[in-house]
């Protein structure tokens, strides 16, 4: 009953939500899930892509109805549940997708739909900001009220979404994967606010897929498979294998199996390299690199120090200022995406849906969407249906794609299902250098895996590849060497062997280590 | 047929005679559009009235609708159809091609010595009555400054322009004369903005022949309380105290008296009926004693009697207005 | 020269007038995220209305007012369809393109004896020019030399009709209303991610109705501005593509009230330059078919050489679907 | 063979497919919708139906100027769909109609060539011209970021006032006329022989086989192709297409080239098939805003796009002989209105057809995307 990482005050149940059953037509969503939070307590819910989790809790905020069971809040059963009434009685979600409007200021954003007015209505801009530095100073969160959400990390984005809860007073904190897309460092800190709301009284759920968070910090942990609920249980008296394997009802293995490797040639090599960001400020700052065939070269940094510039200058999508970018050899600056696409390297994206798939396109024709001017998909600028329908079928066996369906529209895919269409079309391409980006983001642990063998035999086919990703026990232990980039300039490469997260973490920050390993 | 309750007294009537069948078919703007088509349907109206004659229409929106009108009139069994409005001289002629059995008739447009045997072109001499309304003006201005409102660039138009010129100078050699050519018969802002900017600079009496633009035209009228001459039918009840007299075109009289020959049946085709002052078929508006004095009004009828005999000619294009 | 001026002036803003409603009408519902490509529609029907209740009652007021409410009911009519029932917006709009007009044409030619065009309306019953009085009477004071004089610079650009100081009224309404107001946060957010605004408790689908509702109005608005002020009657081909011209200025304005106004200004100056340029006054001996193209051709420059890209409001075009009910 | 089993199978999908019923049933509604505006006037809405289908299916005549209506209406909506599919609104149909109708004038009129080259040289002048036209709003979206609605709908108005200009030249217009020279016979697409027994006033032409062919070219490019691989995966999302190595800019400017192709073969086709000249315009003929319709109706698909053009054309046409009891013209505008209206709210008939089939116990699984 005693050492939790939270006061748990076991008498008061904030949440019930009794069997709850979801359906979306013929499809359950959520299976008869039932799930009790207590004030004070961390809850985690754990499950794979699609097993159900942002559902569950999207009914207890009232975005769906649930088909059976029932919802009581603070003792009080709740029956059309809406999120108006859902704010009323003291819940707040922080959304897996960002729910927050970009041109508008962070003020803005956190007093939607509850302005202070003055007048004629008017908003009351100055007592809602010094309200939202209230709130920010008594639990840590410091934001810039003033800044625009697309002028701010998505740290600071993540901020704001809880702020939004707290402004309008939540007792019950829902978070849907709020460190998918945080930095180590953000991570600690956000971890460390949840602490402190929950000494404060608040009650949290937390959404995510990284077992070790979840150790960290929750309390009680309720693991969902495929829409079922397999166990609830307590978090200390589970290891993470345990709970990985309970969700996915198999064994994993977390650690990533490479063996040594063959350095070979110079691949990339990037020299003093000079690029500006979307503000035209400089994101780029004279940074130079190599990789080399047949290994990992993993960059990294906190989000924000020019790690998407890097990689938007390394495709072709963002003007080189000065220096240069040899790819075996030959310079590649300023080529177009297709000219160096051809030259040899691959990518896979960061933001998938926006950059990396044409959601309304099929599978098979996202498998081809670099390649349909070539042949066997096309000849003398006809598609060859059969050749791609083919091609398409045997990637979705070979990257075990579910559904099967080439002529499903990827738009229908899961996340993890999506990022495998992403990297067989990438790998398939054969690069000389594969590019990947923040590949694992939001993935459970069984797609993580697989994105990590993925990349480790294109190191083992003699490739070079470059990882960009800001979860550090990624990069610790997918690379063999590690860039450290800070502020648009890598600040020190060390050996993947030999690398430890605290020196990284402090290279990372801008402090300097006396001695290069 | 009232003796012991025959019951077949239809029968033995004497074949009662197929009443005519004359129909029309508009230009845009349809039927009732106060102007020109409706002219037209006036004129079809009175000859049911008056001569029992069946009539119809068909309204075209666009000009792709002319051609499908008329074939369908032609298969309704009208056996005249008239295309108001010389945009639709090329489908009455290939339609009269078609249909040797039919007749046609087409305003505003003269085949010359091309007319097909069943076909009647009928045109207007709207220089005659824009010579007059110029006389009015050129004597009425006090500032010897006067408007002329075209609604495009086109022969049409040049019969009222250097009709009206003519009459301008004739009345009064000192005018001068503003013009602009609004290049729409739609654009009644345009046809206002136009006016008040004569009307600015200097110009008291505007006359135009720009269809709907014109209707700006004598809003502004309205407005600045200037006057403003009408066209086609009679324009003064749109501004009774503004519109001191109209160039009025008889498109009425043109179709009733057709519509009379054929009752008659003195009806020749192969022609083009020309309806100048002579024929009653163009004049000045009734209305123009409300602000034209009597003198004014004497002279112009003085004038009216020399063109009808043919003393004076009036220019119907520039050439013809130069060389005078 | 001045006086040239004066009246290029005075003519820039009749044209822009109905200009301004109506693009002020497509601003608020673009802002809330819903496509109003009806606006010609709905223009036509204000007009009509305007102008059919002004020559019946003889009110202007009660005309104008009549106007908006038509536009409204199209509006309404655009909002079942787009928000409720999830439309396509553009098709939406279209439809109300081919319904509006039809309808303004067949109830005219139902009350009107079958006429097309409404019954003129005497000068007395249209919009009231409100200061026209005042420089009257200033002018007759004479101490003020020829200044209020009609047809001086002075009356030629501030003797305007009513419904042209309205139109700059309502843009400064609606730049209140959505930057100041907590009802213009609402529906810009509701216009940028709905979803967002939707799980904060605010009600996207009244939002959208109201501002295309009030859309609507404002088109209808528009259309009242011609048939009761420019011109006085209502005809077939009055609006003859403004509407399409305001929908241009919406997007030319990167879709802020001030910057509609600033299109449709733009608009009406490049086409009050046209009919100065196009007098014979001035002896420009130029094709007036070329001198035509004026208007749209400045509206083409200046977009490359200095408007540059806009951006619309994020949600604009798509449905909000509620994920359930 | 394969080719055709291919079409034959989307034909059937199509006809089969949700979508169609839904379209079906809007018409239904719009009829009705129409049908009660005529009672409230006082008409008999049954008798004014039967005149409009008497008028467009009762004759040969009839069938006849239905698709001789409809010819320019299939390619105008064409375009509109063409460039929906790959994310553009080309709402500058009626500009490049007017554009094609004139380039193929003067080419018809003064080339002097054998008809079977005289033929397709001024169908392709005409297209090519109004290609370029609407590659133009093309460039200046992808150069300068002008959105294409704006770009388009001021080029309507240029293109308009640059046919009145060229009839000011007088090598160009016919004397005494409001319209240009007449096309060469050679130039002329008509059907005299069919006249025979179509009636003699009907302007049969080939252009709806030009137009059937150019849909079947159309569907092919969008599916079959790399280039309509290309035009789609813009359409759908630029920034993924970027990302692929599709030059974006240039698939903007191919597309509005395009589908300004497919509206100046419609002012083509009606030049070389029915008018023979061009007029001055006094304003907007329509058929490209009536495309954006039929472009709609048909689901920007186009299949979908023939069989609305016909539709649409046959209401136009057919319903002219509702005039016949005096009802106006403008009812058909109303009705029109009103079956595009339903086909927005698609979502409505969703509700209403999903009550109906749980009513007769069919239970159809209704999902539309
Ligand atoms: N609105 C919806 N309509 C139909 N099916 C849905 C809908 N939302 C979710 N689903 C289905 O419900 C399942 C559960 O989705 P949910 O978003 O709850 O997964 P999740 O556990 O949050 O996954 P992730 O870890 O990727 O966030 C998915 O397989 C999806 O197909
Ligand atoms: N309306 C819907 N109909 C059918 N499936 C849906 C619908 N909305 C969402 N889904 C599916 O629900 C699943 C979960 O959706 P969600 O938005 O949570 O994405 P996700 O799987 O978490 O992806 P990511 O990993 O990118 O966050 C996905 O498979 C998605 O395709
Ligand atoms: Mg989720
Ligand atoms: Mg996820």
């Amino acid at each position: 009953m005693d050492n939790y990482k939270n006061n748990i005050d076991f008498s008061n149940k904030v949440i019930e939500m009794k069997n709850i059953t979801k359906m979306f037509g013929n499809f359950t969503a959520n299976d008869t899930i039932s799930l009790t939070l207590h004030q004070g307590e961390i809850h985690a819910l754990l499950g794979e892509n699609g097993a159900g989790k942002s559902t569950l809790m999207n009914v207890l905020y009232g975005l769906y109805q649930p088909t059976h069971g029932e919802i009581y809040i603070k003792g009080e059963h709740i029956k059309e549940n809406s999120p108006a009434l859902a704010i009323a009685k003291g819940v707040g979600m922080v959304h897996q997708h960002f729910m927050l409007i970009p041109t508008f200021t962070v003020t803005e954003n956190i007093i939607l739909g509850m302005e202070p007015t003055f007048g004629l209505n008017q908003v009351d801009i100055k007592k809602a900001i010094k309200e939202v530095e209230e709130i920010s100073e008594k639990y840590g969160l410091t934001v810039d009220p003033l800044a625009k959400i697309q002028d701010i990390s998505v740290g600071m984005q993540q901020r704001v979404e809880i702020l939004k809860a707290l402004y309008r007073g939540a007792e019950i904190l829902i978070l849907d994967e709020p460190t998918a897309v945080l930095t180590p460092q953000e991570i600690k800190e956000l971890i460390q606010i949840m602490k402190n709301l929950t000494s404060q009284g608040k009650s949290i759920i937390l959404i995510t897929h990284k077992l070790k968070e979840i150790k960290e910090s929750a309390d009680f942990c309720t693991v969902i498979r495929r829409g079922k609920q397999i166990d609830t249980v307590d978090v200390q008296k589970v290891t993470t294998d345990d709970l990985a394997s309970m969700m996915v009802g198999r064994e994993v293995n977390f650690v990533v199996e490479k063996g040594d490797t063959t350095v070979g040639d110079i691949v990339l090599k990037v020299k003093d390299l000079v690029a500006a960001d979307n503000r035209g400020l400089r994101a780029l700052n004279e940074l130079s690199l190599e990789v080399r065939a047949g290994e990992i070269l993993g960059i990294a940094g906190v989000d924000g120090n020019g790690q998407s510039e890097l990689v938007e200058v390394l495709t072709g999508l963002r003007p080189v200022l000065s220096g240069d970018i040899e790819l075996n050899s030959k310079s590649i600056r300023n080529k177009t995406p297709k000219e160096i696409m051809s030259l040899g390297i691959s990518n896979i994206p960061e933001d998938r849906q926006r950059r990396g798939l044409v959601l309304d396109f099929t599978i098979a024709e996202n498998l081809i969407l670099q390649n349909f001017e070539k042949e066997p998909f096309s000849k003398k600028y006809i598609l060859n249906k059969d050749s791609i329908k083919s091609f398409a079928k045997k990637l979705i066996n070979k990257f075990d794609v579910r559904p099967t369906n080439e002529e499903l529209q990827v738009k229908a895919l899961s996340g993890g299902n999506q990022q495998k269409v992403i990297i067989a079309r990438e790998v398939t391409n054969d690069p000389d250098l594969l590019i990947a980006a923040q590949p694992t983001r939001g993935l459970d642990v069984g797609a993580i895996e697989f994105v990590h063998k993925s990349l480790v035999e294109q190191r083992d086919k003699g490739k070079a590849v470059l990882l960009v990703s800001l979860e550090l026990d990624e990069v610790i232990s997918v690379s063999d060497r590690i860039a450290i980039i800070y502020e648009g300039r890598i600040v020190g490469i060390v050996d993947a062997k030999n690398a430890d997260e605290n020196k990284l973490g402090l290279m990372m920050a801008g402090g300097k280590l006396d001695d290069k390993i | 047929a009232c003796g012991g309750g025959q019951t077949k007294d239809q029968g033995q009537k004497p074949p009662e005679e197929q009443p005519i069948r004359v129909a029309m078919v508009t230009d845009v703007g349809g039927v009732e559009d106060q102007s020109f088509n409706q002219a037209a349907w006036e004129g079809l109206q009175k000859a049911n009235t008056d001569l029992g004659i069946e009539v119809g229409f068909r309204e075209s929106n666009q000009e792709a609708d002319y051609e499908p009108n008329i074939d369908d009139l032609v298969d309704a069994g009208y056996e005249f159809i008239w295309g108001v409005g010389f945009k639709m001289a090329t489908a009455i002629k290939e339609a009269s091609e078609n249909y040797p059995e039919n007749i046609f008739g087409v305003i505003d447009f003269a085949y010359g010595d091309d007319t097909p045997e069943n076909v009647v072109g009928v045109v207007f001499k709207e220089q005659e009555a824009s010579y007059l309304v110029g006389l009015i003006a050129g004597k009425m201005t006090q500032t010897n400054k006067v408007g002329f409102i075209a609604g495009m660039d086109i022969d049409v138009i040049h019969r009222f322009q250097y009709g009206f010129y003519a009459g301008l100078k004739d009345a009064n050699p000192d005018v001068e004369i503003l013009y602009q050519n609004a290049n729409a018969f739609d654009d009644q802002a345009a046809g206002k903005s136009i006016a008040l900017q004569m009307y600015q600079q200097g110009a008291d009496i505007i006359f135009h022949a720009a269809g709907d633009t014109g209707t700006g035209m004598i809003e502004a009228a309205r407005e600045q309380n200037k006057w403003a001459i009408g066209v086609d039918r009679d324009q003064n009840y749109l501004a009774p105290d503004n519109v001191i007299t109209s160039a009025m075109k008889g498109v009425d009289l043109a179709v009733y008296e057709i519509a009379q020959e054929l009752k008659n049946g003195t009806f020749k085709g192969g022609r083009t009926l020309v309806y100048g002052l002579a024929e009653g078929g163009v004049d000045i508006a009734p209305t123009s004693n409300k602000h034209v004095p009597q003198e004014i009004l004497d002279f112009v009828e003085e004038q009216k009697q020399k063109i009808i005999s043919g003393e004076i000619v009036i220019p119907a294009n520039k050439e013809e207005y130069d060389a005078r | 020269m001045l006086n040239n001026i004066a009246l290029i002036i005075s003519i820039t803003l009749m044209y822009s007038t109905p200009l301004i409603y109506a693009a002020l009408g497509g601003v608020i519902s673009e802002k809330s995220g819903v496509v109003n490509i009806g606006l010609e529609g709905m223009m036509t029907i204000g007009a009509f209305a305007g102008a059919a209740t002004g020559a019946l009652t003889g009110n202007p007021w009660l005309a104008f007012l009549v106007a908006g409410l038509s536009g409204g009911i199209f509006g309404l009519l655009h909002a079942i369809a787009s928000v409720t029932f999830h439309a396509n917006q553009v098709v939406s709009g279209i439809a109300i393109n081919f319904l509006a007009p039809g309808l303004a044409l067949f109830i005219s030619r139902r009350i009107f004896n079958g006429a097309t065009m409404t019954p003129l309306i005497p000068l007395e019953n249209k919009m009231p020019l409100p200061f026209s009085n005042i420089f009257r009477s200033l002018h007759n004071q004479g101490r003020f030399g020829n200044v209020f004089a009609r047809n001086s610079i002075v009356d030629l650009i501030f003797n305007q009709y009513v419904t042209v100081y309205i139109a700059f009224i309502l843009v400064a309404i609606l730049w209140f209303l959505l930057y100041k107001t907590k009802f213009g946060l609402r529906i810009r957010a509701v216009g940028e991610h709905p979803k967002a605004a939707d799980t904060l408790g605010v009600n996207v689908y009244g939002l959208r109705y109201f501002c295309v509702i009030a859309s609507g109005v404002l088109a209808g608005l528009g259309g009242a501005s011609l048939s009761l002020a420019i011109v006085s009657t209502f005809r077939a081909t009055l609006v003859s593509g403004q509407g399409f011209i305001a929908l241009a200025a919406v997007i030319f304005g990167k879709w802020k009230p001030q910057g509609a106004l600033a299109a449709c200004l733009l608009f009406g100056l490049a086409t009050g330059l046209r009919i100065y340029l196009g007098g014979s006054a001035v002896g420009l001996d130029v094709s007036q078919n070329l001198l035509s193209m004026l208007p749209y051709v400045i509206t083409l420059v200046v977009l490359v050489g200095f408007v540059g890209k806009a951006v619309a409001p994020a949600s604009v075009g798509l449905p909000y679907e509620k994920s359930d009910k | 063979m394969t080719k055709f089993n291919d079409f034959k199978a989307r034909m059937i999908d199509y006809i089969l497919n949700e979508n169609l019923k839904l379209t079906l049933f809007s018409i239904i509604l719009g009829l009705l919708s129409g049908a009660v505006i005529l009672a409230i006037a006082g008409f008999n809405p049954i008798e004014a139906y039967r005149l409009m289908i008497v008028g467009m299916l009762g004759s040969p005549r009839g069938i006849a100027w239905t698709i001789v209506q409809s010819t320019p209406l299939i390619l105008t909506g064409l375009s509109v769909a063409f460039a929906f599919r790959t994310g553009l609104f080309n709402i500058g149909v009626e500009g490049q109609f007017i554009i094609g109708a004139l380039a193929t004038t003067l080419a018809g009129y003064f080339l002097r060539l054998p008809a079977i080259i005289h033929i397709p040289v001024a169908l392709l002048i005409g297209m090519i011209a109004a290609g370029l036209w609407a590659s133009f709003a093309g460039y200046l979206k992808a150069k300068f970021g002008v959105h294409e609605v704006i770009a388009t709908i001021m080029l309507n108005w240029i293109a308009l006032y640059l046919n009145n200009y060229a009839l000011e030249f007088n090598a160009f217009r016919r004397p005494s006329s409001e319209s240009s020279h007449r096309i060469q016979e050679t130039a002329s697409i008509a059907i005299t022989w069919l006249r025979d027994i179509v009636g003699p006033a009907v302007k049969v032409n080939w252009g709806i086989v030009i137009a059937l062919v150019i849909a079947i070219i159309v569907h092919y490019i969008l599916f079959n192709t790399t280039l309509g691989f290309q035009l789609r995966a813009v359409g759908y999302n630029r920034d993924a297409s970027e990302y692929g190595g599709i030059n974006v800019n240039r698939n903007i400017i191919v597309s509005m080239g395009i589908a300004g192709m497919l509206s100046g073969a419609a002012g083509a086709v009606h030049v070389m098939g029915v008018s023979r000249q061009v007029s001055v315009l006094a304003a907007m003929e329509g058929f490209g805003f009536n495309g954006i319709a039929v472009s709609l109706i048909g689901n920007n698909s186009p299949i979908g796009v023939v069989f609305s053009a016909i539709l649409f054309g046959g209401i136009n046409y057919g319903g002219r002989n509702m005039q016949n009891i005096g009802v106006p013209t403008e009812i058909i505008n109303i009705v029109i209105g009103s079956i595009i209206f339903y086909i927005a709210s698609y979502k409505l008939l969703q509700i209403i057809l999903r009550k109906a089939s749980r009513k007769s116990g069919k239970g159809g699984n209704l999902h539309v995307k």
